[in-house]
C-alpha cells in the first residue's frame, strides 16, 4: 500500500522551485476547499449571454454538504463532480449515458452524471463514491462485499457498480442474484468479470442487511 | 441582412453541400407572380389593345378568299398534351409546394407519377411537334426582332405596319422558351432523383452521382420548380384573362374562327391551309 | 469546417416552473428553443454537436407534469413522469401491465430513473445515419443512407418507407397504442387531444419529426381510459441485448377473450415503421375467431402483407410474423427451468 | 493436484482493491495540475486522404487558444539499432503510425491538436479550422480490395507478406475466377503469400471419413477498454512526467521516449491504475505523445488530452477480423486426418498483425491434426489501426473452427467432447510450422487438455444435459457445446527487484502494469512464499517508474504470471541469498544454517539484516549489481540502492518449451425459435494454466475471458458505410458490448491446477485461452441446437438465427465486413 498516498496531498504551491510532487496537485478530498480553477468551461465566455434565466452560482449538496459552485448552463453533474469538486471517483466512460461508470445516487436514486445538467440538481441531495464509507474510513457494506470478494478487475467501473447497487438495495434490500443483475444492468464492465462482481454486490447486499 | 439562397448541409465525409434552393424563394417566385399579375391587368387596362382594327380584319378577309369559319389552332393531340401536362404540372407542384408552406400529407408517390406523366408527355410532345407539326413556329429568334419592334409600337398606342404574330405571338413563344428550360430542367432532374426513392422501376442507389453533382441537381430542381409556380401563375392569369379566352378556348375546342385569326395573325406568317397568298414577304 | 464531437455547445437554460411559463418561452423563442425532459435524447444531439440551440427549456422544475393519477376508470401520467415511476405505479402494474412491461423493456435502471414517459414517447429516429449529423431526408437534406446498395439496415423499417427507412424506437409506443391512450397537448394557444395512434407520423406526412408535435407544443400528459384495463396483454421486445438496447421489432397488444373466443384485439407493433403500426386488419380479422393455432397464424401472415425488406432487414418480416402470432397465441415458454 | 504452498493458491485482499472501491484510486483523467490546459484532436472525416492545406487562423485567434500540434511537430522516428557485426534492418515497408498524421489512412485519425485554456475553446476552435483534403482510394473490406480492380488501402499496396526481414507490401488482386465461388456463399481462394504445411493433406483427405467445407466471417471488434486513452503530460527539469493509461508500465517508457524523441532516463511514467486494456495499451498509445509534445512546445506547461469515447473508437485498437474457410477430414472417431485452414486478415492501414498466423498455429496445437495446411493474406485496410486482442488469432480459431467440430460430431454420432479429446495436445505437444533450426515443430512445455476436458464434463454436467441437447419444447430449442483455447502463456528473462527495508518490510519493486488482472500484486506472492514469511510484511510498490522499477515483460499475451513469478522467485532467491549471507556476517556460520523463515532470519529480524546490508553496501544495498540484468533495471537499482538489503536478478531458470496454457469451455444455450432470440444457460471452464497464483482472480479472468469470447458470439459488432468508409456503430449501443444481462445463468470455473514442470512456481498465464473457449463453445452449442444451416459470421443475433431458422437455409452473408 505505500504506493496509494501518491497524489493524495492537499493542493501546494503550483510551479516554480516545488518538488514533483508539490507540483501536482492532489484530489481535494470530499469536504476540502472548492477548487476555484474551472479546469474544463471558461468563467467567462465571449458570446454567453451576460443575464441568464438564473444564477450560475448554485448550492447543491453533495456527499452530506452543501457546496457552492459555478455551474455553466450546458455542465454536466459529472463535470462539475470532477472538474469544479475534484470528486474524481465519478468516472467517465462513455459520456453518454451508456456505461454507468458515471453512476451517482440523486436523492438516492441511481442516475448517470453525465447525463444530468448540474442546474437541474440545486437543492438536491447528491452522493458519489467518495461519500460512501464512514469518515472514520469504515467502508459502506457494498464496499466491503466487493473487498472481501476481489470482486472487479481494473475497477474503471467499481464506482458506478457501486453506486447503482447501494441505490438499487434501497429499493430491494434482499435481491435474488437475477434480481440484483438487472438492479446494476446499466453499468458495463469491459473486464467482462460480471460473475464474480455479482458475487462481491451480493455479499454488499448481505452485508448492508446485517448492517 | 443576406439571404440564403441556397440551403447547405453536410456529406459523410464532413464536406458542406448544397441540399437545396431556400425555400423562401418559392414565396419570392410567388410573390414576383402576384406583382407581375396586378402589373400586368393595371397596364392592361390603360394600354391599347393591339389585335387589328375591325376595318383592316374586314379587308383582309375579303381578301383572303376560301378562309375557313373554324381555324384549326391546336390539333387533339397537341391539346391533349397541353392538358395533361397541365395536370401533371399543377400536381406537380401542389405536392412540391403544399408540404413546404405547411400542408402536410404523403406526397412524394404523386409526385413522382405526376413528375413521370409530365417527362413522358414532354417526351411525346417533343417527338409529335418534331415530327408532326411546324417544329420551328414555337421557337423564338433574331428574327422576330421585327416583331417584337411593332409589339411594342402597337402596346404604346401607335399603329404600324410591322409583322403580327404568326401562328404563336411572340409572348406566347417566350413564355413556351422560359417552360422548356424549366420544365424539361425539372423533370430531367426528376427522373434523376427518382433513384433515390422508393419506387417499382428502380433499386435505391443514391450514388451513381456524387455528392456535388446532385447538390447541384437539386438546387437545379427546386430553382426550376420555383420558377415554375411563378410561371405557371402567369399563364392561368393569360389564360383567363378575356381578352385572351379566344386562345383558351382554342386550346379547349382546338379552333378559332376566321376574324380572331385575322385579328389577331400576320396571315404571311401563319399560313392556314385553303387560303390564298396575300402576295409579297411579311416585312423583314 | 471541422466536426467535433463530445463537447456541449454553450446554451442559455430556462427552467421554468410553470406549464404557462414554459409555453411562453417557447413562443419567444420559437426555433432557436429546445425541450428537454429527461434530456437523454437531447444530450446526444447537444454532445455531437449537430443541434446547437441558443435556449434550453428544461421542464424538470414543472411539478405539474409529473405523476400517475386515477381517472375515471383509468388513468392520467403526466409527461414527466420517470419510466421507474410508471413501472412502479401499483395502478399500472395492475390494470395496465402491457404499459408496465414496455416501460421496463426500455433502456437501462438509471435511464428509467431519468427518463420520462413523455420523452420515451416522443423521442426521435435512432438511425445512425441520421444521427451522425450528415444531411440524410429526416435532417433536411435529400439523401437516404440508410436505404442504398452497401447501406447498412437492420434495424430499419419494411413498412411505409417514404424516402427515410428510420423506425420509431420506443419501448412504450406500442402500449399507448394498444391502450387506446390519449396524448394531451398544450401549446400557449390552447389544448389539443390526440389519439395515441394519431401522435406518431410516417414520412410521407412529416419526414423530420415522428411525431404531430409542432414547434410551441408540448405533450403534458397520458390519458389511459379503462377500456382494456386488466385486459389480456401480450408484449415482448427483441433486441441483441437484454438491456440498453433498441429493440429488433416489439409488440403490444390487448385481448379481450370470452372463453375460447376473441372477442376485440388491439395490436401494435413497432421498429417496423416511422410510426409504431397498429395492424387494425389483423385486429378485425381475430375479432369474433377462435384463439387457437391457426388464427394465429392467419394473424401473423395477414400482418406481414406489403412489408418490404431493405438488404439487411428480411428478418423482420417473420419476426414481426411470429410476435403477432404470440400475441394472439400467447408466448411460450418452453424449458421451465429457464430463470 | 494440491501444492503445499503458503500463499500462493491461497485467496487474498489485493492492496489496491480499497482505492479502487472508494474512488480514490487514480487513473490518469484523476490528475489536476494548475494551469493544465486542455487538448482537443482534429479527425480525418475521410478513410485515406492527403491534407492539403490547413487554415488554423481563426482558431489561432480566438481567445483562450494556446497552441496547435501538426504532424511535423514529431521527431523523425530513429532508425532502428543496427545489431553488431549486423546489416542495418531494412525500412519498414509502410511509413510507421505516429500521433497524428497528414496522411491520414483511416476516418477518425488524428490530422492536429489544439491546446486551450479548457476544452470548450479548444472544441469551438477545432470547428473554426479549415482543412483541404484530397480524398484518395480507399478500401474497408478486404475482399473488396481483393477483386479485380479494387481499391488499395495504401499507395503501396493492399497485402502484406512476409514477415520479420522479408515483410513486404504487395499488390494482390484475384481473378474474377477466383471470386466464382464467392456466388455459391463460399469464402473464394486466390493467391495467399503466406502459408505453412505439415505432411501431405492430399493423402490425409484420402483417409477421411467425412469432410467438412466451411466459410465463417469473424468481425474485427473493439477492445473498448471502459477507460480511455487519456493522458495528461508536462515536463519539469528537462524531463516528461506523462500520466497515462498503459498495460505495461516498465515497456512502456522506451515506447514514449522513442515517439516523443527523448532518453529512456528522461521519461517519468505514472500509472497506478489503467482501467482495461485488453491488448489495446500493451505499451501504451501513440496518442500519448500528443500531450507530451504539446507541453514541451508551450513550455512545459501541464496538457491534459481526454480521450472520448467516440475517439477511442478510432484510435483505441481493434481485434482483426478474420474471414476464414476450412476444409476438415475426419475418421469416423472424429481423429482429423487433414485440415486445410485459409484465412483471410483484415489488416487494418498499419502494423502487419499476427492474427491469422497464430490462428494457424493455435489450429495446429489444438487439433493436432495428421497432415495440415494454412494459407493466410493479410489485407490492409484503411479502418482503424488493429492490434491484439485477447487471445489474437486464437479466438478467431475457435470461432471459425468449432461450429466445423460441432457440426462433425453429430454427423460422425461422436460425442463432441470425445472428438476434442482425441484431437487433443498432450504432453509437449508440437504446434506451428517446422522451425528451420531444428527441422521440427516447436512444442508446448505441458498440455493437460484432456484432464480439463474430463474435468469440465463432469462439472458441467454434460452427459445429462446430452439428453436434451436438441430438443424443443414449446419453441424453445437446447443444445450444448465445447471448445477448447490454447494460447501463449508465458515469456522468460525479465527482472526481479525488491528491498528489504530497514523497518523490516519488504518492498517489492514491479513493473508490471496494474490493468485489472491483478498480476501486479498476485505475482509477488512467491516473495512470501520464498521468503517464508506473512505477506501483510510486503508492500508492492508499481506504476510509477520514478520509483525505480525493474523490466518487466509486457503484461500482455498471459505472459506476466509466467514470466514474473519466474523474475520474483530470482529476486526473492537472492533476497534469501544475501540475508542468509549477511546474517552470517553478523553471526558467523554458515549461511545456508540461517533459516529464512517468518520474517526472520535464523535469530535476526529482517530490520536488523536490513540495516546491515546498507552498512555492507556493494551488492548487498544494491551499489552494485549483477551484470545480466536490463539497462531499465540497473537504472531502478540505481534509485533504489542504499535503501535496505537488495534483491535484484534476471530470471535464467531452463525452460524446454514454449509455454501454453488452455481452458476447456463448455456452454448450454437456449434459442427461441420464433425470434430467434437465445441465452446462454449453463457455462463450465476449466483452466489448465499450471499452478494456481490466485483463485477468485483466476475465476475472474477465466470467466472475463470467456465473456470477452462469447461477446463476439451474442452481440459485439463493427460496423462501416462501405460508401464512404465512416464507422456506423460508434456508441456502445451500436457496438454492443455484453451487458451483465448477458451472462449465462450459471457459471462454473475450475483449474487443473497441475504445476508446469518447466518453470519454477509452476505458473502459467490465463489471459487469452478462456477468450476463444467461450466464444467457441458457445458456437458449437448454437450448431448443436439449431443444426448445420445455423450461421456463417459473428455474432449470431436473433436477425441472423431467426433467418435461418424460418428459411431453412443460410441466408445471411458471411462475404462481406463490418455490417
Amino acid at each position: 500500500m505505500s504506493d496509494m498516498d501518491m497524489g493524495h496531498t492537499a493542493p501546494e504551491t503550483p510551479r516554480g522551485g516545488a518538488s514533483r510532487r508539490d507540483f501536482i496537485k492532489g484530489v481535494i478530498a470530499a469536504g476540502a476547499a472548492v477548487s476555484t480553477s474551472a479546469y474544463l468551461f471558461r468563467t467567462s465566455i465571449a458570446g454567453q449571454p451576460a443575464t441568464g434565466a438564473g444564477e450560475r452560482l448554485i448550492s447543491i449538496t453533495v456527499n452530506g454538504q452543501v457546496r457552492r459552485v459555478d455551474v455553466l448552463k450546458q455542465e454536466t453533474l459529472a463535470m462539475t463532480l470532477r472538474y469544479k469538486l475534484g470528486l474524481t471517483g465519478t468516472k467517465l466512460g462513455c459520456d453518454r449515458a451508456e456505461c454507468g461508470a458515471c453512476t451517482v445516487l440523486v436523492d438516492d436514486v441511481p442516475h448517470y452524471a453525465c447525463s444530468m445538467l448540474t442546474h437541474t440538481l440545486r437543492n438536491r441531495k447528491v452522493q458519489t463514491i467518495e461519500g460512501l464509507a464512514a469518515p472514520d474510513g469504515t467502508l459502506h457494506p457494498v464496499q466491503q462485499g466487493v473487498v472481501s470478494e476481489q470482486g472487479f478487475q481494473c475497477a474503471f467501473c467499481m464506482p458506478g457498480f457501486v453506486m447503482a447497487t447501494v441505490g438499487f438495495l434501497k429499493t430491494n434490500p434482499n435481491p435474488t442474484r437475477q434480481e440484483l443483475a438487472h438492479g446494476v444492468s446499466g453499468n458495463l464492465c469491459r473486464c467482462q468479470d460480471y460473475d464474480k462482481i455479482l458475487t462481491a454486490l451480493m455479499k454488499g447486499a448481505e452485508l448492508s442487511r446485517g448492517a | 441582412m443576406g439571404i440564403d439562397f441556397l440551403t447547405r448541409g453536410i456529406t459523410p465525409w464532413g464536406q458542406s453541400v448544397f441540399t437545396h434552393i431556400s425555400w423562401d424563394l418559392l414565396w419570392v417566385s410567388f410573390f414576383a407572380g402576384v406583382v407581375f399579375l396586378a402589373a400586368h391587368s393595371v397596364y392592361m387596362l390603360l394600354s391599347a389593345h393591339s389585335k387589328r382594327a375591325s376595318a383592316d380584319v374586314d379587308a383582309l378577309e375579303a381578301k383572303l378568299k376560301g378562309l375557313p369559319e373554324k381555324i384549326q389552332r391546336h390539333s387533339l393531340p397537341a391539346r391533349l398534351f397541353h392538358w395533361i401536362m397541365a395536370a401533371a404540372m399543377l400536381t406537380l407542384l401542389f405536392t412540391s409546394f403544399l408540404p413546404i408552406v405547411g400542408v402536410k400529407f404523403a406526397w412524394v408517390e404523386w409526385h413522382w407519377m405526376a413528375g413521370l406523366v409530365l417527362a413522358a408527355s414532354i417526351l411525346y410532345h417533343i417527338i409529335h411537334a418534331t415530327f408532326f407539326m411546324d417544329f420551328w413556329s414555337i421557337w423564338v429568334g433574331p428574327k422576330d426582332i421585327p416583331e417584337l419592334k411593332s409589339e411594342i409600337m402597337r402596346e404604346l398606342g401607335g399603329d404600324t405596319s410591322g409583322p403580327k404574330a404568326a401562328k404563336y405571338p411572340l409572348g406566347n413563344r417566350l413564355y413556351h422558351m422560359a417552360i422548356v428550360v424549366t420544365g424539361i430542367g425539372a423533370s430531367a432532374t426528376g427522373l434523376f432523383m427518382m433513384k433515390k426513392v422508393q419506387t417499382p422501376f428502380f433499386t435505391r442507389d443514391p450514388y451513381i452521382l456524387a455528392d456535388t453533382t446532385w447538390s447541384w441537381m437539386y438546387v437545379a430542381h427546386g430553382a426550376a420548380g420555383v420558377a415554375l409556380v411563378g410561371l405557371t401563375m402567369a399563364h392561368i392569369y393569360f389564360a383567363i384573362r378575356p381578352e385572351k379566352l379566344w386562345l383558351t378556348k382554342s386550346m379547349l375546342f382546338g379552333f378559332i374562327t376566321r376574324r380572331q385569326y385575322l385579328e389577331h395573325h400576320d396571315p404571311t406568317r401563319w399560313r392556314v391551309p385553303g387560303s390564298e397568298p396575300v402576295g409579297g414577304r411579311p416585312s423583314e | 469546417m471541422a466536426v467535433i464531437h463530445d463537447m456541449m455547445p454553450a446554451f442559455e437554460l430556462f427552467q421554468p416552473a410553470s406549464l404557462d411559463d414554459a409555453l411562453g418561452l417557447l413562443d419567444r423563442h420559437g426555433a432557436d428553443a429546445w425541450v428537454m425532459a429527461g434530456g437523454l435524447d437531447s444530450f446526444d444531439w447537444l454532445k455531437d454537436r449537430i443541434r446547437k440551440p441558443a435556449v434550453v427549456v428544461e421542464l424538470g422544475a414543472i411539478e405539474g407534469l409529473r405523476g400517475v393519477k386515477a381517472s375515471g376508470d383509468g388513468i392520467e401520467i403526466g409527461a414527466m413522469t420517470t419510466l421507474t415511476e410508471v413501472v412502479t405505479n401499483p395502478l399500472v402494474r395492475e390494470k395496465f401491465g402491457v404499459l408496465f412491461q414496455g416501460a421496463e423493456a426500455a433502456a437501462s435502471p438509471q435511464i428509467r430513473n431519468q427518463g420520462t414517459i413523455g420523452g420515451n414517447l416522443s423521442q426521435d429516429a435512432r438511425c445512425w445515419y441520421y444521427r451522425a449529423g450528415w444531411s440524410c431526408y429526416r435532417a433536411g437534406g435529400n439523401v437516404c443512407y440508410a436505404d442504398t446498395p452497401t447501406a447498412v439496415n437492420r434495424e430499419h423499417a419494411i413498412f411505409g418507407a417514404d424516402r427515410c427507412v428510420a423506425v420509431n424506437p420506443s419501448d412504450t409506443a406500442p402500449a399507448m397504442i394498444a391502450l387506446d391512450a390519449k396524448m394531451v397537448i398544450r401549446s400557449s394557444k390552447g389544448e389539443r387531444i390526440v389519439d395515441a395512434q394519431d401522435y406518431f407520423v410516417g414520412p410521407g406526412t412529416d419526414i423530420t419529426r415522428l411525431t404531430t408535435l409542432q414547434p410551441g407544443e408540448l405533450l403534458t400528459a397520458i390519458r389511459i381510459p379503462g377500456t382494456w384495463a386488466g385486459a389480456e396483454f401480450y408484449t415482448e421486445k427483441v433486441a441483441d441485448r437484454k438491456v440498453w438496447d433498441f429493440p429488433l421489432v416489439n409488440i403490444a397488444s390487448a385481448m379481450k377473450v370470452n372463453g375460447s373466443t376473441i372477442e376485440r384485439a388491439r395490436i401494435v407493433v413497432n421498429a417496423v415503421a416511422a410510426q409504431p403500426m397498429r395492424l387494425e386488419a389483423v385486429e378485425q380479422f381475430v375479432a369474433g375467431k377462435p384463439r387457437n393455432e391457426e388464427t394465429a397464424n392467419a394473424a401473423g401472415e395477414l400482418a406481414v402483407r406489403g412489408a418490404v425488406p431493405l438488404a439487411h432487414n428480411a428478418y423482420k418480416i417473420p419476426l414481426m410474423r411470429n410476435l403477432v402470432k404470440r400475441a394472439i397465441r400467447g408466448g411460450d415458454n418452453g424449458w421451465a427451468s429457464t430463470s | 493436484m494440491a501444492n503445499d504452498y503458503k500463499y500462493i493458491g491461497k485467496n487474498y485482499t489485493t492492496p489496491d482493491l480499497v482505492a479502487k472501491v472508494t474512488g480514490k484510486a487514480k487513473y490518469a483523467e484523476d490528475y489536476r495540475a494548475e494551469g493544465m490546459l486542455f487538448v482537443k484532436l482534429l479527425l480525418s472525416p475521410m478513410p485515406h486522404a492527403r491534407v492539403r492545406n490547413v487554415d488554423a487562423s481563426a482558431a489561432l485567434a480566438m481567445p483562450g487558444v494556446k497552441g496547435i500540434l501538426r504532424a511535423s511537430d514529431f521527431p523523425a522516428p530513429p532508425a532502428p539499432p543496427t545489431p553488431p557485426g549486423g546489416q542495418a534492418p531494412p525500412p519498414p515497408p509502410l511509413p510507421p503510425e505516429t500521433a497524428l498524421t497528414d496522411e491520414p489512412v483511416y476516418q477518425g485519425e488524428p490530422i492536429l491538436a489544439v491546446a486551450a485554456v479548457d476544452e470548450t475553446t479548444a472544441a469551438e476552435a477545432i470547428e473554426l479550422i479549415k482543412v483541404d483534403y484530397e480524398p484518395l482510394p480507399f478500401a474497408v473490406d478486404p475482399l473488396d480490395s481483393l477483386r479485380p480492380g479494387g481499391a488499395n488501402a495504401r499507395a503501396q499496396g493492399n497485402v502484406y507478406t512476409g514477415a520479420g526481414p522479408t515483410l513486404k507490401v504487395a499488390n494482390v488482386k484475384w481473378t474474377d475466377a477466383d471470386f466464382a465461388e464467392a456466388r455459391e456463399g463460399r469464402l473464394p481462394m486466390g493467391e495467399a503469400p503466406d502459408t505453412f504445411v505439415l505432411g501431405d493433406i492430399e493423402e490425409g483427405f484420402k483417409k477421411a471419413d467425412l469432410i467438412l467445407d466451411e466459410t465463417l466471417y469473424s468481425q474485427s471488434t473493439g477492445h473498448q477498454p471502459l477507460e480511455t486513452r487519456t493522458a495528461m503530460a508536462y515536463w519539469q527539469g528537462g524531463k516528461l512526467f506523462l500520466h497515462g493509461s498503459t498495460q505495461s508500465v516498465a515497456q512502456t517508457v522506451p515506447n514514449i521516449a522513442r515517439m516523443v524523441g527523448l532518453k529512456v532516463d528522461e521519461v517519468v511514467l505514472i500509472s497506478e491504475f489503467t482501467g482495461g486494456g485488453f491488448g489495446s495499451k500493451i505499451p501504451g498509445s501513440h496518442s500519448m505523445a500528443i500531450p507530451a509534445l504539446m507541453s514541451k512546445k508551450l513550455n512545459g506547461v501541464p496538457v491534459m488530452m481526454r480521450i472520448t469515447r467516440e475517439e477511442e473508437h478510432y484510435i483505441g485498437r481493434a481485434r482483426a477480423g478474420i474471414f476464414g474457410r476450412a476444409k476438415v477430414g475426419f475418421r469416423k472417431d472424429g481423429r482429423i486426418v487433414a485440415m486445410d485452414f485459409f484465412t483471410i486478415q483484415d489488416n487494418g492501414p498499419y502494423n502487419p498483425q499476427g492474427d491469422h498466423r497464430s490462428a494457424g498455429a493455435m489450429a495446429s496445437l489444438q487439433f493436432q491434426p495428421e497432415t495440415f495446411r494454412w494459407r493466410g493474406i493479410s489485407v490492409l485496410t484503411n479502418t482503424p489501426p488493429r492490434t491484439s486482442q485477447r487471445s489474437p488469432g486464437g479466438m478467431q480459431m475457435n470461432a471459425l473452427l468449432d461450429p466445423i467440430m460441432a457440426k462433425a460430431a453429430r454427423k460422425l454420432g461422436v460425442d463432441h467432447v470425445e472428438l476434442l479429446k482425441v484431437n487433443a495436445p498432450a504432453g509437449k505437444a508440437p504446434y506451428g510450422p517446422i522451425v528451420p533450426a531444428t527441422k521440427k515443430q516447436a512444442y508446448v512445455t505441458q498440455a493437460n487438455v484432456r484432464e480439463a476436458l474430463e474435468q469440465g464434463k463432469a462439472l458441467f454436467g454434460w452427459e445429462e444435459k446430452k439428453a436434451t441437447a436438441g430438443q424443443k419444447r414449446g419453441t424453445k430449442v437446447r443444445g450444448i457445446g465445447v471448445a477448447v483455447g490454447p494460447y501463449t502463456a508465458g515469456s522468460i528473462g525479465f527482472d526481479g527487484l525488491a528491498i528489504v527495508r530497514p523497518d523490516g518490510k519488504v518492498q517489492v519493486q514491479t513493473g508490471i502494469g496494474n490493468l485489472g488482472t491483478e498480476s501486479v500484486i498476485d505475482c509477488q506472492r512467491v516473495y512470501a512464499e520464498v521468503l517464508d514469511t506473512p505477506w501483510e510484511n510486503f508492500e508492492v510498490v508499481w506504476g510509477n517508474t520514478a520509483k525505480g522499477l525493474p523490466w518487466t515483460c509486457v503484461s500482455a499475451g498471459s505472459q506476466t504470471v509466467h514470466a514474473m513469478t519466474r523474475a520474483a522467485h530470482a529476486a526473492a532467491t537472492d533476497l534469501k541469498t544475501k540475508m542468509q549471507e549477511v546474517a552470517a556476517k553478523m553471526r558467523g556460520g554458515s549461511p545456508a544454517s540461517y533459516k529464512v523463515s517468518n520474517g526472520k532470519v535464523g535469530p535476526l529480524t529482517f530490520a536488523e539484516v536490513a540495516k546491515k546490508a546498507i552498512e555492507l553496501g556493494g551488492k548487498y544495498d544494491g551499489h552494485e549489481g549483477p551484470e545480466d540484468i536490463n539497462a531499465f533495471t540497473k537504472s531502478a537499482l540505481k534509485v533504489v540502492a542504499g535503501q535496505g538489503l537488495i534483491g535484484v536478478a534476471k530470471d535464467n531458470y531452463k525452460r524446454d518449451g514454449n509455454t501454453h496454457s488452455f481452458v476447456a469451455g463448455f456452454a448450454e444455450v437456449e434459442v427461441d425459435t420464433e425470434t430467434g432470440a437465445w441465452h446462454i444457460v449453463d457455462y463450465t471452464a476449466v483452466a489448465d494454466v499450471g499452478t494456481v497464483l490466485h483463485p477468485r482472480n483466476l475465476n475472474g479472468q477465466t470467466f472475463g475471458g470467456s465473456m470477452l469470447g462469447i461477446g463476439h458470439a451474442v452481440s459485439q459488432r463493427w460496423v462501416y458505410d462501405k460508401q464512404y468508409g465512416v464507422c456506423l456503430a460508434r456508441r456502445f449501443h451500436h457496438n454492443k458490448p455484453p451487458s451483465i444481462m448477458e451472462i449465462p445463468h450459471t457459471v462454473k470455473i475450475a483449474a487443473t491446477d497441475i504445476p508446469d514442470p518447466e518453470t519454477p512456481v509452476g505458473a502459467r498465464g490465463i489471459g487469452e485461452p478462456p477468450v476463444g473457449a467461450g466464444c467457441g463453445a458457445v458456437a458449437a452449442a448454437l450448431v448443436n441446437a439449431l443444426g448445420d444451416e445455423a450461421f456463417r459470421r459473428y455474432p449470431m443475433t436473433p436477425d441472423l438465427l431467426l433467418t435461418s431458422i424460418d428459411s431453412k437455409s443460410l441466408q445471411h452473408d458471411a462475404l462481406t465486413a463490418h455490417i
